[in-house]
């Protein structure tokens, strides 16, 4: 099992015709994902050089493909209009790649989306995958194992990195997820520690944090409250200094909160194990770690 | 993005939030003849610069006649808060302030809403009340597609405000605030403090606009108002080259790819005993050109003694990244040593490849950072 | 029995300071409606003169009476920012009684209260009864009896007339309610039918349409595959012209459609008696009619 | 309210929807000014009158020289057009017209929003369409809180274009015309056709616009538009006193207080073989004066021959209205019969006030029916 996408995971490109969106998509597809339509207005009824069949809109894709889950490629000033095209169109989830898209957008499109009942994942996150069923995103499949750790990250090769220790040391992975470096995006660490709890061969989980805001805070006060499987949490940018964006527009202390010293204190009073490099997180999933 | 206070102010005035009159003043005759052509009894001088805290550094004065004008405003231009020169001030009409409040909008990561923030607690830190007292912080979550209907505005001004005529005013205040605040893509617009003058007035007496990056390039009129500073001017220029750049002040240069795996970089050079000179996130691919640039941007920093290069190899092989480095590194002639580290996809083939370099090739991040660490403390 | 309004309905009256919204408030006290509230922005912390709390705003009479229904007197322009001001505030019921407000001002509301999952009632509409339980309107309260029919209309002195000959025969009604005369407006005929169905006291239907639009027919064929209580329906305006508004700014017939004949027709199709004068209504009844 | 057809195009020009060019011509002598100026091969003339089937009245003619503009448009101007005399053309540019749509913004009653219809049936009538081949008809409901955003745009373009540019084209005209539609308060917004040019653009020929009455208050610029025919002059000035007017032509004069029992007053007149002269509404209360000026505008139809007056006494109890118009006959003098009925709370009390009056008073809604209809048609 996993969550969010498997083997009926049914994807729509948004942008498919594009450099990122056409050579993803050859990637998703190679992988195992089942990529069954792409959209690019005015080029409805072309296919791909890989035969995938090109849509005007995301409604034609769900209709005649059945297309249940959209990835967004396209750039970042589109992105507020490709996100409410998708939720309206009836996919139940979304996962925006592309980076840079202002908040105010995002913020609109999320809400858009919520109130349509579809999930978002991103804008400017690696995606997701459930090792061996799909993969909907841009990470590189082939460093992911089918297994039972989930994996939450905001970071995208932080999280390769955390994997790579990971299937090289035998732990394979339900579903791992790249949930985005802006300051707002869609699902975040609560729905899908909830989801993973609720998942039946999700049997131990990495939550990969970073300075910036306080969901990490809240995300150890929710582990404490409501789960019962082993956490381990790792926290990027205790040396980064304040006020400084660290690549990520959501990566930035301000006004002296959303430091890592706050967020490891949080975990660690909710018995929940810190990693202090990357490749102890092995360790303590070995040990059986957690509250 | 962030602007100065004076800079807010205009752009208060162009949505009809009332201010204080005021002028932007670079030398002290200019702020004497803001002074006379205002023709108020006293004037606030107050420092421009792109910080909190300039009353607590003796950067606001208030001042009655000529004779302070001139003093103060000598005093407060040129002087340093929190290392940045003060180059303007704004001289501004002293109101007769009845009581004081707080105001902001501001994105909200947890609602993933802009949230309305307010408080009868004005003039303060608010951070400070909100620790001391949070049942004095108010905030309205904004739905984006709703906005602020009259009785939203209402409402909230009721929470800052006891009487009518006071909320009459406010009301509209906190609608042409949200207008502002999305019309120009902000990421905080604050008043503070917003105040009721003894003849019963609104206005927004101090103002602080910041302002979401990823939208400048719909908000042109913003952008002009940009102001780096000499480190800022760097970051910029690096990020016209697609990196992400932080100068740190340590003695190990880092090259990463993704932003997540160049602060766990960092902090484990820290961990490891020594000091990371930046954070720098390459981004995906690993072209030689931009490991050139990358370099150069490195190099530039005299303090660096090691390069540690960290790249996890995912969609872009490890043997096509060491193939890229080797060939940059065939025009970069440096005699500081290159920690190397490359792990992912192809990893075995691409560190063969880098085998017999000048680099010194680690297997595994902690064997990296300890080398770089080494290297930078002998 | 009753539907939408009880002796547990708790009113705030928006605009009690104005001349209707303090007559029909007392009007509606007088009538045993407990009248908890009413608002008045500036006015918060006086009383009416017999001796209503009024609020600024309907969030403090919630929070501080407990209100659960609001009825609206204020002028039209501000219509629209009161019916979401009391949806926002969390009241489950809002009974709009002022004409002439912009319909796109009643889309916007409306689609408002639905989102926070409030009931609307009007605009331009006389309000409702639960005979000797709550009135919240303007209808003269002493012309109704308690009892078990329902009465559904979208006018106002017509209403009465169908009411008093119903008391006047000792038919008792469970809840009637005048939807509104404008041609969009809150609650209608199938939400109002549905509930009906469900009320327990209730045992039959009166329909009070008149021409303009299609929601007869639709009522019709709602009735026909979903009510089994009786129902008779009575229709104004069969010899209204076309393209003409009825006083009711809802009461047109817009291209040939929307006629009187063609309501009939959808009734008499699902087996709905029609009554041609009002007084015709009570033999339909004592005959026990229906499909 | 309706418009004329220019009026719309001109309010779509404001809007940037694109339409041919085009004048409103009162006399022939502007027609064929208005056809040298546009320079075009050929022009349309199209009466302005607010009645649709123009076409099928002889009312819209293609003139391609000077001679064919001064016959048409001497011919159109002056017609009469389902009883309107056409008082003005437009004179429009004729375009190579390749293909024709329908498309409309409409409030609609059941989904209680504003609704985008479109079909590739353009020009035809579009109720005929609907109701032949419903199939062809495409709706998009429109949430008011969002509008409708580029991607809807661009959905609903190619509901009705399959060629890209087209739909480019198309998409920014919807929006415009929702734009329009909003921001002025429109009941329908229909463009009939809208056509696309053997030259490959998308444009407006022919548009109609009508807008909410309850919402001219904040429209003067729409108001200032409103034409009135006598008939609506009539039932404007009726409205301007609170009633509620409508002339039917029959010799029943009707006084009733409600709209829903005024309609059922003249359905039971007619039932009872009698014809109805009008539909009035007095509304809420009885006051006297109110009376009066509805007896005059009843009695300035000379074929009124007998009035009734149907009245429920509610929250205004029957012995109060008793009251009221036994004071208001005071001050009319006519020689028509008036019959009276009262219903309601204290209907005794205000039967037994009238009686002794000159009123014929009834027991009843029927009895009053039949006593008003006896007494017209003897």
């Amino acid at each position: 099992m996993s969550i969010l996408i498997d083997k009926n995971t049914r994807v729509v490109v948004q942008g498919i015709t594009g450099r990122d969106g056409g050579f993803h998509s050859t990637k998703m597809g190679e992988y195992g994902t089942k990529i069954v339509a792409g959209t690019s207005p005015g080029k409805g009824g072309e296919r791909t050089p890989s035969g995938v069949p090109v849509y005007n809109t995301v409604a034609d894709a769900v209709i005649n493909e059945g297309a249940n889950t959209s990835i967004i490629f396209v750039p970042a000033p589109f992105v507020r209009d490709a996100i409410m095209e998708a939720a309206d169109a009836g996919v139940s989830l979304i996962v925006c790649i592309t980076e840079g898209v202002p908040t105010l957008d995002v913020i609109e499109a999320r809400r858009f989306a919520q109130t349509k009942g579809v999930h978002l994942i991103g804008p400017n996150c690696p995606g997701l995958i459930s090792p061996g069923k799909s993969l909907v995103g841009i990470m590189p499949g082939n460093i992911f194992k089918e297994g039972s750790t989930a994996v939450i990250s905001r970071s995208g090769t932080l999280t390769y990195e955390v994997v790579y220790n990971l299937t090289m040391s035998g732990i394979g992975q339900s579903t791992a997820i790249g949930v985005g470096g802006d300051p707002v995006v869609g699902l975040y660490y609560i729905e899908l520690l909830k989801m993973f709890q609720d998942d039946p061969d999700t049997d131990s989980i990495v939550l990969i944090g970073e300075i910036g805001g306080d969901a990490e805070e809240q995300a150890a006060k929710y582990i404490k409250e409501n789960i019962t499987k082993p956490v381990v949490a790792f926290i990027a940018g205790q040396t980064a200094p304040a006020d400084k964006r660290m690549g990520h527009a959501g990566a930035i202390i301000s006004s002296g909160s959303g430091t890592a010293a706050e967020k490891r204190t949080a975990f660690i009073n909710a018995g929940v194990p810190i990693a202090n490099e990357p490749s102890e997180i092995v360790g303590y999933l070995g040990k059986g770690c957690g509250p | 993005m962030k602007i100065h206070e004076y800079q807010a102010k205009d752009l208060f005035n162009e949505y009809g939030i009332p201010t204080a009159k005021g002028f932007v003043c670079r030398d002290t005759a200019s702020s004497l003849a803001a002074f006379r052509e205002m023709g108020s009894s006293a004037v606030v001088i107050k420092a421009q610069v792109h910080t909190g805290g300039r009353g607590k550094a003796g950067g606001v004065k208030l001042a009655k006649t000529q004779q302070e004008v001139e003093t103060y405003s000598s005093q407060i231009l040129g002087m340093d808060i929190k290392g940045l020169t003060v180059d303007r001030v704004m001289v501004a009409e002293a109101v007769n302030i009845a009581s004081e409040y707080y105001i902001s909008l501001v994105v909200d990561r947890n609602t993933k809403s802009v949230v309305l923030i307010m408080s009868r607690e004005g003039g303060m830190d608010i951070e400070e009340v909100a620790a001391k007292s949070p049942e004095k912080i108010h905030r309205v979550v904004i739905d984006p597609f709703i906005g602020i209907p009259d009785f939203l505005a209402r409402k909230a001004a009721w929470m800052l405000f006891d009487i009518v005529e006071i909320v009459k005013q406010a009301a509209p205040i906190i609608q042409k605030m949200y207008r502002l605040f999305r019309e120009k893509d902000a990421s905080l617009l604050e008043i503070n403090p917003l105040i009721v003058t003894k003849e019963g007035r609104v206005m927004a007496i101090d103002g602080k606009m910041n302002f979401d990056d990823n939208a400048l390039y719909r908000q042109p009129a913003i952008e002009s108002l940009f102001e780096p500073s000499a480190e800022e001017k760097k970051e910029q220029d690096a990020k016209s080259k697609g990196f992400s750049f932080v100068h740190l002040g340590g003695k190990i240069g880092c090259m990463v790819n993704g932003a997540g795996l160049a602060m766990a970089t960092m902090d484990m050079i820290k961990l490891y005993g020594g000091e990371p000179a930046n954070f720098l996130d390459i981004g995906g691919s690993s072209n030689p050109d931009k490991v050139i640039e990358a370099m150069k941007l490195l190099l530039s920093d005299k303090e660096v003694n090691v390069v540690l290069i960290n790249i996890f190899g995912g969609i872009t092989r490890c043997d096509d990244v060491a193939k890229g480095l080797l060939k940059a590194f065939t025009q970069i002639e440096t005699p500081i040593p290159i920690v190397i580290r490359l792990t992912g996809t192809n990893e075995r083939e691409g560190r063969l490849m880098l085998e017999g370099s000048t680099f010194h090739n680690a297997g595994s991040m902690s064997e990296a950072i300890s080398m770089a660490v080494k290297l930078s403390n002998n």
